[in-house]
């Protein structure tokens, strides 16, 4: 007899050192439903996926894949089971071509011993132009989208033969666009067969396209509903374990002197590509500009170029009328300029330094922390304690290494120290990346604080929403340039989309320029 | 959690060597001869007198200075191989000095050798530093390629250019004798101490010890320092921060090779009082083990430097009175690191054990789950 | 044969310390243990022998012997002198020998210390006497170990022996390296006679330690000629090596020893050439067939001028 | 500069960095760097030496170098693979285990810490001179080189070929790349993570057994630092088996030349680093940057 569950997971416990991964999850996938899992950061939704993947073995539990049970299993044995995965951070290797990612590890083969080339291109371009994928089998993983990016992952899973597919948090990356093409393809795969297993925050998205739904919190799962029957309040109740607010209250801006302008900035890249072009910007005390554009679209290197990060190639950069071009990072700090670094662990923190050492980099050089070219451990002491109290920074001790903090910890880190010290420009990116509905809360509420006291903030991030409720301007970047501007109130979510992918050509602010990313679906919608 | 690292560290690096000590006491039984026999050699050459101890202390000091040198640059992410050419350079340029000048009260002449020495590390470490900051080229081959050049450039300046006049030895005549280092012998009886006229042991070691700290002192306590471990662990972070990369691998790397440097102090100033061809023969390397055994700390690279001065002092005792080769003792100082190495990663996964059910807290929130569970066929 | 490091009441005890290179050299070292064995057997004298690991054990070695109450302490290469030196001054009651003695100008040794020289530009200007007569084209060539004055030495003489011979003949000269390791470097060693052999060289001369094995296998693989040096090396390849330039070390630490035992034993320094045969050029089975009379009459004549003084052999 | 016996000394002596730079490049494109090259060229070196010595067959000897060569990079791959312990560590400790053993053993053996009798080399390949004009021939090209010459440039485009073309090399590659990725795609990562460094070792050992057979003896030492000269030349060719033969054949040619100087007024010392500011001027110049594989280093 069939079963009717395709995925069963009995009393799954994973333990890591400091924390409690899943702790006794129980997880019933139907056949042919699309299922969703919501939990805050560190739930242990990966952590599930991954044992059910083989990718980790669990410390106990039973794991049954259509009626068969599994044990011990390794990813080979969860693939032949007809289990796919694409995965929370893609999987993808940069200097490998599409086709090659694809048939890595199950590759067709000619005299026993060789890849077959040519078929794998053709199958690649068999499954690519089935669901409307248009991959370039030949191109270079480093040289696609991120969106692209995604597509291969799903080609990789559909070449295996998969019938179950999980999706960890597949629409963190993409545009609104991109995202309801993907819930396209994803209902396309249920109605031939498939069940999908599919991991998201955006709760929006669970009760678009899930049929039900499993909630967990801590390492347990605190709920399993019916998409149908369910509201986004409830689901953040399950998902949090009180009420959550769900957007910020925030009063109008009183905008005052014009803290950055910048003019006709253009910079290069790696391989003398131009990464920015001809960007103006203007942004005055006490207001928000929020950057919107797809990943890649020159918003890193704008920020890279205000920090003295990066070389500018033409035009200028005036921070409250000074030309500042050209400085370095530091000069740059010196004159106020505060920066929240798109990547908090790559660049935010130094993980195997303390707390308190955290807390003053960038001004452990400057009285009192330094004096003389030699440290003053006391003041940078008092410093540290001072911020954990005054950000509430867990746990509060200023000697342990930040890199044991959690995630939201370490933004708040971050936060606590770019924010301390009254900075006249606030260059914040992507500030609640992966960070859960607690932190994002504070750090919303703490951007929108120091634009009150008077900061000029350049918001950059990929969350929409965001955007959306902090900026009072929001600009959207694509192929380097900013190709419009709005203000905020003005415009809704599609519209903003519709520009990201460079395809907006309405609005007197706005100035098209071409359409390199968009899709003949997308121009039509 | 922190004491326990702290044991871990220490207790790790002991482990291993008793382990080695096993290890090595099963080869040399495989060849036939008594372990207890060889090892009591090996220990009575290093402990079993006031000369031995001086020897320990002695063969310790040029690779205190060498680990020092590639612990130092390790913190800021750069792998040192170089101490070998940077100890050439520094030695040479330390006897030049000792040359030069004619005549000098040792409290100039000492000081300005010294500088020297350091002066002659620096440059030389310098230049793949440079390198490195401003191409990019991976210091690993830079520095070993420095190092036959260092090698090969010293060797021609003492045959052709510095040679002792009427000599066959590779070496340079004696350097101004106000600039010697002197040896301990004396001090240490005066303290009761009796140390042989014949030992070796000078006062290089107090600057060794001084370097330690200095060390210790840099990365700890100084701005400089805290850059450059930031550069080191997250380099991608300090430059976000305003720290300049660059600026920090070229004088991480300059501080680096004057350390290296300072092995003159005891090869040229304290024992040989000039400069002979090809001296070393290894320090430099055996520097890159001494930091990793004292993981790349100075107070590490102290303990790890006093393990190998015993090792090659015991290794001597050995060599001359028994039929068993000072390779022996090569052999035990790998496999300490291998087993140090080993042993700290397994004793520091042992000891994080991984949280279990019964140890969470608030065990609710179970209630719902599997509401909507199906049964499974 | 157990070392002692206690000593055995009446036995009379020698030590020997080698320099880089080491025993199982087949060349400078091997020698010197030869003599040593050869003493050993005819005397029955207890002996120790060992290898320094740094420069600094030498003369730390040197002490651990002389406080062992050895007899005699033999130190095997120039490296050793200056340990020498100081040791010997420190332990009068030991006698001490260093092969290759670096003597400085005007330096009185102590009576407990014997320096012990070789001429070995005498030989080596023999051996270029063969060297320039056997060649057909004209070419030959040298190789050193370590480019060290040393080694100029037997370059020197050498070349001044091939010129005498015949002064048309052409010279390669080359180096293995700057560092000790320069002595043992066999691969190198091949190479660089590979090298001159295919520039029309057709024999070559190396001092260079156990690099030199590699200058030999080159020969015999290229079917040219080589020459040894310090041990008698003809028999390495037999019908390649033409000759080796002989350095009697194991002779003079069988003297040395022997002298101690007979109460003749003298301080300060003694040099050994061809007129004492502490210097020789090797013929035995093994190369009888390279060497004509002609070149036999002519090496002998050179042999006989220099011992009366009237060829000079240049020392650099 | 341009005669035949300087390209005939360069080859010979870009042989066994040729084979020791494969096996480089086999470890750090499987996400291993692999410092002790050096280490393993060495026991390469002394195993064939051994074998040979005890055999009279050389290629058992270049056998029992590969097997040597396997082994002591079966303790790195232990070390640096099961116990995720630093690789550069791991390196460096090996080497010294190298450099003690080689010497202890020799001892043991021979009764020298200096070097071994001399044993067989390995005849060329040549035919019969009966076979006429065609065996001159053929001897001619053939049996021009020591065999092993031979066999390492085969391994060359064998290398090539096995990275560029088959399954194996991919996953190696992509293991190198992102260790993760080819895990999830159901490729047991530590299998090809060992396979890289075993590889490296028969290689490398391959490497040793020339360098030791073509002078039929082992000295103590014998490496004298090819292996981080063929760790360059790896870099240098940018992780590519052609790119790497290049650079080998570049070194083997710069220290042919420096022989071929040698002698001609130049002092020997600055002739001697013409191949060391060979590579300097040419890591900065021509080469730049290098990217190696991007997670070589990373224990995973
Ligand atoms: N890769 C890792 N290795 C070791 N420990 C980790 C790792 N990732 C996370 N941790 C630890 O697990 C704990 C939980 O981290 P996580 O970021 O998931 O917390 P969280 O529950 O989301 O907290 P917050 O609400 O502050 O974000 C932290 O103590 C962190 O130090
Ligand atoms: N390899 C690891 N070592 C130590 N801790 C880990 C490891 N992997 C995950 N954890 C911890 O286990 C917990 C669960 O992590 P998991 O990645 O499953 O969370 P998640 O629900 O997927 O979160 P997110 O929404 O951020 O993706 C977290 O606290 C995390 O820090
Ligand atoms: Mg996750
Ligand atoms: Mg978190």
């Amino acid at each position: 007899m069939a079963a009717a569950n395709a995925i069963e997971m009995r009393g799954i416990t994973k333990g890591y050192p400091r924390v409690l991964a899943n702790d006794r999850v129980d997880l019933d996938v139907r056949k042919g439903e699309i299922h969703a899992i919501v939990g805050e950061n560190g739930a242990g939704k990966s952590t599930l996926m991954k044992i059910l993947y083989g990718l980790t073995p669990p410390d106990a539990g039973e794991i049954r894949l259509e009626g068969t049970r599994l044990n011990k299993h390794r990813p080979s044995d969860a693939i032949r089971a007809g289990l796919g995965m694409v995965h929370q951070h893609f999987m993808l290797v940069d200097t490998l071509t599409v086709a090659e990612n694809v048939v890595l590890g199950e590759e067709p083969r000619v005299a026993g011993i060789m890849i077959d080339a040519a078929a794998a291109r053709e199958r690649v371009e068999k499954l690519s132009s089935q669901y409307g994928f248009e991959l370039d089998p030949d191109e270079y993983i480093e040289n696609l989208s991120v969106g692209l990016e995604q597509r291969v992952e799903i080609v990789k899973v559909l070449y295996r033969g998969a019938r179950i597919l999980i999706l960890d948090e597949p629409t963190g990356v993409l545009t609104p666009q991109e995202v309801s093409e993907l819930f396209v393809i994803l209902r396309a795969l249920r109605e031939a067969g498939c069940t999908i297993v599919f991991i998201t925050h955006k709760l929006d998205e669970v009760i678009e396209l899930a049929d039900r739904v499993t909630v967990m919190r801590d390492g347990r799962v605190t709920g399993v509903v019916e998409a149908a029957e369910t509201t986004k309040e409830d689901l953040a109740r399950m998902m949090v374990g009180r009420d959550v607010l769900l957007r910020v209250e925030k009063a109008p801006a009183t905008a005052g002197d014009t803290v950055l302008a910048v003019r006709g900035l253009a910079a290069v890249g790696r391989k003398g590509t131009k990464v920015l072009e001809d960007v103006d910007l203007e942004i005055r005390a006490g207001e928000v500009l929020g950057v919107a554009g797809v990943q890649g679209n020159g918003q890193t290197e704008l920020v890279e170029v205000l920090t003295g990060l990066r070389k500018a190639h033409a035009g200028e950069v005036l921070l409250g009328g000074a030309d500042v071009t050209g400085l370095t990072p530091r000069a740059i700090r010196d004159l106020g300029v505060a920066h929240i670094p798109e990547d908090r662990q790559a660049r935010g923190l130094v993980l195997e330094f303390t707390v308190a050492e955290n807390l003053v980099l960038g001004r452990h050089h400057r009285e009192p922390f330094s004096r003389r070219g030699v440290l003053r451990l006391d003041a940078i002491r008092e410093h540290a304690s001072e911020l954990i109290r005054e950000n509430d920074l867990r746990p509060p001790d200023p000697d342990v290494a930040a890199g044991t903090l959690s995630g939201g910890n370490q933004q708040k880190v971050i936060v606590a120290r770019e924010f301390d010290g009254e900075p006249t420009l606030l260059v914040a990116s992507q500030p609640t990346r992966g960070v859960d509905i607690g932190a994002v809360e504070f750090v919303h509420q703490s951007l929108l604080e120091m634009r009150d006291r008077g900061a000029a903030v350049l918001l950059v991030s990929a969350e929409l929403s965001e955007i959306m409720t902090l900026s009072d301007r929001i600009a959207v970047m694509y192929g380097g340039r900013i190709v419009a501007t709005f203000e905020s109130g003005e415009v809704d979510e599609e519209t903003l989309g519709l520009a990201m992918t460079g395809a907006w050509t309405g609005g007197a602010t706005a100035r098209s320029d071409g359409d390199r990313r968009a899709t003949p679906e997308v121009t039509a919608a | 959690m922190k004491r326990l690292a702290r044991f871990t560290s220490v207790l790790s690096p002991v482990a291993a060597v008793a382990a080695a000590f096993l290890v090595g006491g099963l080869v040399v039984l495989a060849i036939g001869e008594s372990p207890l026999r060889i090892y009591g050699i090996l220990f009575r050459g290093a402990f079993g007198s006031v000369d031995g101890v001086g020897l320990v202390l002695f063969n310790a000091c040029p690779l205190i200075f060498a680990g020092l040198a590639v612990a130092f640059a390790f913190r800021a992410g750069l792998f040192n191989i170089g101490g070998e050419g940077q100890l050439y350079i520094g030695s040479f340029l330390c006897a030049w000095a000792g040359l030069s000048v004619s005549s000098l009260t040792p409290w100039l002449a000492i000081p300005l050798l010294v500088v020297a020495a350091a002066a002659g590390g620096a440059l030389w470490a310098s230049i793949p530093g440079f390198l490195k900051a401003r191409f990019g080229v991976h210091e690993v081959i830079n520095t070993i390629m420095m190092n036959f050049i260092a090698i090969g450039l010293t060797s021609y300046l003492v045959v052709n250019v510095f040679k002792e006049a009427g000599q066959m030895t590779p070496q340079t005549p004696k350097i101004l004798a106000s600039a010697h280092l002197p040896r301990l012998a004396g001090a240490a009886r005066a303290l009761g101490i009796p140390l042989p006229d014949a030992n070796p042991l000078n006062a290089s070691i107090l600057i060794a010890l001084a370097a330690v700290g200095l060390a210790w002192f840099i990365l700890y306590r100084t701005t400089l320092g805290y850059e450059i471990r930031a550069v080191g662990l997250n380099a991608a972070a300090a430059e976000n921060a305003g720290i300049n990369v660059r600026r920090t691998l070229v004088l991480a790397m300059l501080l680096s090779g004057a350390f290296a440097g300072l092995v003159a102090t005891n090869e040229v100033m304290g024992f040989r009082h000039r400069f002979l061809d090809n001296f070393s023969g290894g320090i430099g390397f055996m520097g890159i083990a001494v930091a990793l055994l004292g993981k790349n700390t100075p107070v590490g690279v102290l303990l790890a430097a006093l393990l190998f001065g015993v090792l090659n002092t015991g290794a001597l005792e050995v060599d001359v009175f028994t039929d068993v080769p000072r390779e022996l003792i090569l052999v035990l100082q790998a496999i300490t690191i291998i087993l140090v190495v080993v042993g700290n990663e397994v004793l520091t996964r042992r000891l994080e054990q991984r949280v279990r059910p019964a140890e969470a807290t608030g065990a609710d929130g179970n209630a719902d789950a599997g509401a909507a569970t199906g049964e499974a066929a | 044969r157990e070392p002692k490091e206690a000593q055995t009441e009446g036995v009379f005890r020698v030590g020997m310390v080698f320099d880089v290179g080491g025993k199982g050299d087949k060349s400078f070292n091997d020698s010197a243990y030869r003599g040593l064995l050869h003493a050993a057997d005819e005397f029955g004298v207890e002996h120790t022998e060992f290898e320094p690991g740094q420069d600094a054990d030498r003369e730390t070695g040197l002490r651990k012997l002389a406080q062992a109450k050895y007899d005699v302490i033999i130190g095997v290469g120039f490296l050793f002198s200056e340990a020498m030196r100081s040791v010997a001054v420190d332990y009068p009651n030991v006698r001490f020998a260093c092969v290759d003695f670096d003597v400085r100008p005007d330096e009185t040794l102590p009576q407990n210390l014997a320096g012990l020289r070789f001429r070995e530009e005498e030989g080596s200007f023999l051996v270029g006497v063969l060297a320039a007569m056997h060649t057909e084209t004209g070419r030959i060539g040298f190789i050193g170990g370590m480019d060290i004055p040393l080694i100029h030495k037997f370059e020197a003489g050498y070349i001044a022996g091939a010129r005498h011979a015949r002064p048309s003949v052409s010279t390669t000269v080359a180096y293995t390296g700057t560092t000790p390791q320069a002595f043992a470097d066999p691969a190198k060693g091949k190479e660089l006679a590979l090298l001159q052999y295919g520039r029309g060289v057709d024999v070559i001369y190396h001092a260079s330690g156990s690099t030199g094995n590699g200058v030999i296998e080159a020969a015999k693989e290229a079917g040219k000629y080589a020459i040894g040096v310090d041990s008698n090396q003809n028999y390495m390849a037999p019908g390649h090596v033409l000759t080796s330039m002989v350095k009697r070390v194991d002779n003079a630490v069988y003297m040395t020893v022997k002298s101690v035992l007979d109460g003749t034993f003298a301080g300060g320094v003694r040099e050994f050439g061809l007129a004492d045969d502490g210097i020789a050029y090797a013929v035995d089975q093994y190369n009888e067939g390279l060497i004509t009379d002609e070149m036999a009459a002519a090496v002998e004549e050179a042999k006989a001028a220099i011992i009366a003084g009237s060829i000079v052999v240049p020392k650099e | 500069m341009f005669e035949l016996a300087i390209f005939d000394a360069a080859l010979r002596m870009a042989t066994p960095l040729i084979l020791t730079a494969l096996g480089g490049l086999f470890s750090e494109r499987s996400g291993v760097i692999n410092i002790a090259l050096e280490g393993i060229l060495l026991t390469g070196a002394f195993a064939s030496i051994v074998a040979t010595f005890y055999t009279g067959d050389p290629w058992v000897g270049a056998f029992a170098g590969i097997l040597a060569g396997v082994l002591v990079s079966l303790i790195h791959a232990i070390v640096s693979i099961v116990f995720k312990a630093d690789q550069i560590v791991s390196g460096v400790a090996i080497n010294l285990l190298a450099m003690g053993a080689t010497q202890f053993l020799t001892w043991i053996i021979w009764g020298s810490s200096a070097n071994s009798p001399p044993v067989a080399g390995m005849a060329h390949w040549t035919l019969p001179e009966s076979w006429g004009a065609l065996a001159r021939g053929v001897n001619a090209v053939i049996g021009h080189y020591p065999p092993l010459v031979y066999v390492a440039l085969a391994a060359v485009f064998v290398s090539h070929l096995v990275l560029w073309r088959t399954p194996f090399g991919l996953r190696l590659r992509a293991t190198g790349e992102h260790p993760e990725a080819v895990e999830t795609l159901g490729v047991n990562v530590r299998k090809m993570r060992f396979a890289g460094v075993l590889l490296s070792g028969a290689l490398a050992g391959l490497g040793g057994a020339f360098l030791a057979l073509n002078t039929h003896q082992f000295v103590k030492n014998m490496s004298a630092g090819r292996g981080y000269i063929a760790l360059a030349a790896m870099i240098f060719g940018k992780w590519n088996p052609l790119g790497a033969l290049a650079a080998c054949l570049l070194f083997g040619y710069a220290e042919a030349v420096q022989m071929g100087l040698q002698g001609r007024g130049v002092p020997t010392q600055f002739v001697q680093m013409i191949p060391y500011v060979l590579t300097m001027v040419a890591l900065v110049g021509v080469i730049g940057r290098t990217r190696p594989p991007a997670a070589s280093g990373k224990p995973y």
